[in-house]
């Protein structure tokens, strides 16, 4: 049997729904180790983008920044914002966004700016970034979040990018440009939106976790199907990848 | 024929931060961890400026110093967090308190607000934002934020923002002539629009070049001389992020930086050390030390 | 780790003017006497298209041809004559037959339009055209040509054009590689934003360069091959106007053209000589001549 | 005294209203000859651009076409249409435009379009290219056209560019980022713009004419001071400047 951490077991089903010839936005971090082993292994012509302004870019060491260099040297093109999020994202030309978040609900609307109330917050977190744009023009979001009852909220302290909004036709209302959130993967399960009222579903549960665990840690009502599947395993194949693109582990952690 | 007299912008650090009163706006330069102003955001610091608003989309150590030092009480950003290490833990203390307060944006939304600008119109539309507290919420501009409105010709729904023309524009370079024709390599974020909305722009560069250089690969030209009023040459301007082609960013110092800022008297321990304890950029390259310095500089052909 | 099998998007000259049906709208790229797609224009013409529409800032030789063999029946541009030689004869005779539309604006408001279209926003605010008739007067779009709105922010008085999204971009550049990234020497016009903004992008080459040459080079890169759809390879490409740094303008040609479409009769000799008389790009270079085509080859370094 | 075609007269008259230090619009034809003398002469640091992108032109010979390559070896940058006619013109950064005209009014509104009704146009003009924009954005605008009643109308076929409208006040409610018409410079003589009405008003006729024959050769009311100077001739300096630029005689002609 493959051992691997929590983390790599992250990267690597994250990695999965990444399909061949996408344009995919890599951001950093998890994300981004997601996409170049995706690129590595099923989805050979997937185009790794950054924000920043860096086109199909194949990095041999992993970015700590959205516009470090390591992004530059056999990438096909190095060009700016208005490019990248105004041509390429709001021109409806990327396939994938991946997000994080603070907090979530059950939309898939996601908080990245205030913890707290806005008047007085406790915490200010990094805010949109490019996040905002991404949720709202990329063609499929991938959501990737730590499994926190805190996190999995009936109310966003702030709506910093649009998962479903209100549900059924709210995206539309607003001539948004991609789809909105297909899956968030967590430490504990992956999630997907059932399709009439756009709420969050239970799709797969990782090894080692039960669905009650999944249910306890959401202060929402999580929709839950008859059947469950298990998340597939990373293989060693892909863990041999994502330690060699990221050496020093930077995201990965020093351990295995 | 007569021969023109070519006018030289160069002025020092300290003379360029001197240029910028109390209250002026600023767009800033550089995008995540490349090419930031640092080194003017230090001489601000030292000059104990007061209340700037800065307009950038996500620099990252240069607003935690200047939120930090007390230099800006406003930001219209999209972006605040040290990539890769963390929360902006000045920014964060500095909003708590109430000393700073944060109009938020997204990335495109502030590139659209410098395109604007740049384009002297005063608004540009966009389709992000729509439906989210980012609409909803204003910090201090209310009304002013953005709006969202029916397109004149088709009807649907549009973000518009207003447009940006700060007093002055803030932009780090590789590579200027005296004049000011200023060369970037890399990618150039939100530098393009950004150099052009300003009142006046300070090119801040690594490198000086000849004029006729500039003039013989005229293409290279990211920033034409009319646009530019003041430039300062100086080397390491972005350190402790990179410069693409130049220097590498330095990982240590940048851990040393977000760990320390993690508390006010962390915080201070490097203000006063780093920024305050020196005279000028030249001493704190001392304080970091030429060795390190020489070990960051990129190398051939991966440009860090 | 899987080797990515890389796409080949080469196509002949007339598999590519065959994407184009009859009826389709186009942006043409090019600008003034640099880099139009006259080879394009020539296979449009042989392939007998048919009420095509054509956007673009002025091209000049391209729009002639395509308006005197009943290409193009509807033209939204800035502008059409043959930059000092004089008025575009067939443009100005086909008007006055009825058997050509030009709606009209001006080379800022074509340009604002193809990048409202590249940025996918359905419109674009500008200052000119207010007061004039180019705002009261409109041969087709009717109230959609333009209109002139309040800024929701200041109140100022501003005038905002439609975004186009045509069916086809057909853009002309020096060298590409056979995936689509193109890269442009000298000025770029209207085809940054022209490249971005159709729903398929033609890239007509002077010369096929290695993808592994682009990588080196990233930022050489003016148009990504994720916005190609089809390559073109060929020489001459812009013969009689100017490819910058590839060849000049054939001046003797040029003058014969302009002074052979003073009269209909004329033009159709041209035409039938030049473009319906010959198989291919290749006929009409040859029957142009290899001597006088060597002649017109770029210098260094002054690009012409 | 020096010999010289009215072409040269012309040139060098036009070349005299672009002052040192200032960004010029020249376009081809007599106004970039017009603007290259004037950066040959009294006016070294004027910054010659070209609105297909070229920035601080010096071409060693004359160009053909406003994005010929003649402009660029030599120029400090090479750019495109949105940063000239957008960034530069559109935000007041241009100093001084030329323009030429099928017909001019009393306004110093422009034709560049259509002559004949616009529904049924007996010759289709070129158009405005950047014309309106120059004109609505330039922060002066020297007009060149040839001196002949059906060219100075009380009423244009069809107004292309903005002169001063309907006169004080009008460009003001457009908000127009440029102030309108300075001079006009014809074969026989210059005009000015009243500062009360903004009406074209006689400011200097060229050796050789009358002012009767001026006013003969337009069909509106000229206003015409009592008091009218006659046009400074050009040097032969300016001459031999002149045909070092076009030594084709390309806009010069062949003659002297």
């Amino acid at each position: 049997m493959v051992e691997y951490s929590k983390t790599e077991f992250l990267i690597a089903c994250a990695s999965s729904h990444v399909r061949d010839g996408e344009n995919v936005f890599g951001g950093t971090g998890m994300p981004l180790l997601a996409a170049l082993l995706a690129k590595q292994t099923h989805a050979p012509r997937s185009n790794l983008i950054s924000e920043a302004g860096f086109i199909d870019a194949r990095p041999r060491e992993v970015p700590l920044s959205v516009a470090d260099t390591r992004y530059y040297y056999g990438c096909s093109a190095s060009l700016g914002l208005i490019e990248t999020l105004g041509f390429l994202l709001q021109g409806g030309r990327i396939d994938v966004g991946f997000l994080g978040a603070a907090q979530i609900d059950e939309y898939g609307n996601l908080n990245t700016s205030y913890i707290g109330p806005y008047d007085k917050p406790k915490v200010k977190l990094p805010g949109s970034g490019g996040g905002n744009d991404i949720a709202s023009s990329a063609k499929r979001l991938i959501i990737m979040m730590s499994h926190d009852k805190r996190k999995f909220v009936k109310d966003l302290d702030y709506m910093t990018s649009p998962g479903h909004l209100e549900g059924p036709g709210s995206r539309e209302k607003w001539s948004m440009v991609g789809n909105g959130p297909e899956v968030v993967i967590t430490d504990m399960c992956q999630m997907d939106f059932e399709p009439e009222t756009l709420k969050i579903r239970l799709k797969s549960v990782h090894p080692g976790y039960t669905v009650q665990q999944i249910v306890d840690n959401v202060m929402f009502d999580l929709l839950v199907p008859d059947e469950i599947p298990a998340t597939a395993e990373p293989s060693q194949e892909q863990l041999d990848i994502m330690h060699k693109l990221d050496p020093k582990g930077i995201y990965l952690g020093k351990g295995a | 024929m007569t021969e023109a007299e070519v006018e030289d912008k160069r002025i020092t650090l300290a003379e360029a931060a001197k240029k910028v009163s109390d209250e002026d706006t600023l767009f800033w330069g550089g995008f995540g961890y490349q090419r930031p102003p640092i080194a003017f955001s230090h001489e601000l610091v030292r000059q104990k400026k007061r209340n700037l608003t800065v307009y950038t989309c996500g620099s990252e150590v240069d607003l935690e110093i200047m939120a930090g030092a007390g230099v800006v009480y406003r930001y219209e950003i999209a972006f605040s967090a040290i990539e890769a290490l963390g929360l902006s833990n000045n920014i964060r203390r500095r909003v708590s308190e109430g000393a700073l307060q944060v109009e938020d944006y997204t990335n495109l939304a502030m590139a659209m607000r410098f395109l604007g600008g740049a384009l002297n119109v005063p608004f540009m539309p966009l389709r992000s934002m729509m439906g989210t507290d980012m609409v909803r919420l204003s910090r201090y501009r209310g009304d002013d934020k953005l709006k969202v409105i029916d397109c004149p010709f088709t009807g649907e729904k549009l973000t518009v923002v207003p447009s940006l023309k700060p007093d002055f524009s803030i932009v780090h370079v590789q590579r200027v002539d005296k004049t000011g024709n200023a060369q970037i390599d890399g990618i150039v974020g939100e530098d393009i629009e950004g150099s052009r909305c300003g009142k006046k722009l300070i090119v801040l560069a690594e490198e000086i070049i000849d004029e006729e250089e500039v003039r013989t690969r005229p293409d290279q030209t990211k920033i034409p001389a009319m646009y530019v009023d003041h430039v300062v040459v100086l080397p390491f301007i972005a350190h402790p992020m990179m410069c693409h082609g130049y220097y590498d960013y330095d990982l240590e110092h940048l851990m040393m930086f977000h760990k320390l800022t993690q508390t006010e008297e962390g915080w201070q321990e490097y203000l006063n050390g780093y920024i305050l304890g020196v005279e000028d950029h030249y001493g704190y390259l001392d304080l970091v030390g030429w060795p390190r310095l020489q070990q960051l500089k990129a190398k051939k052909p991966w440009g860090y």
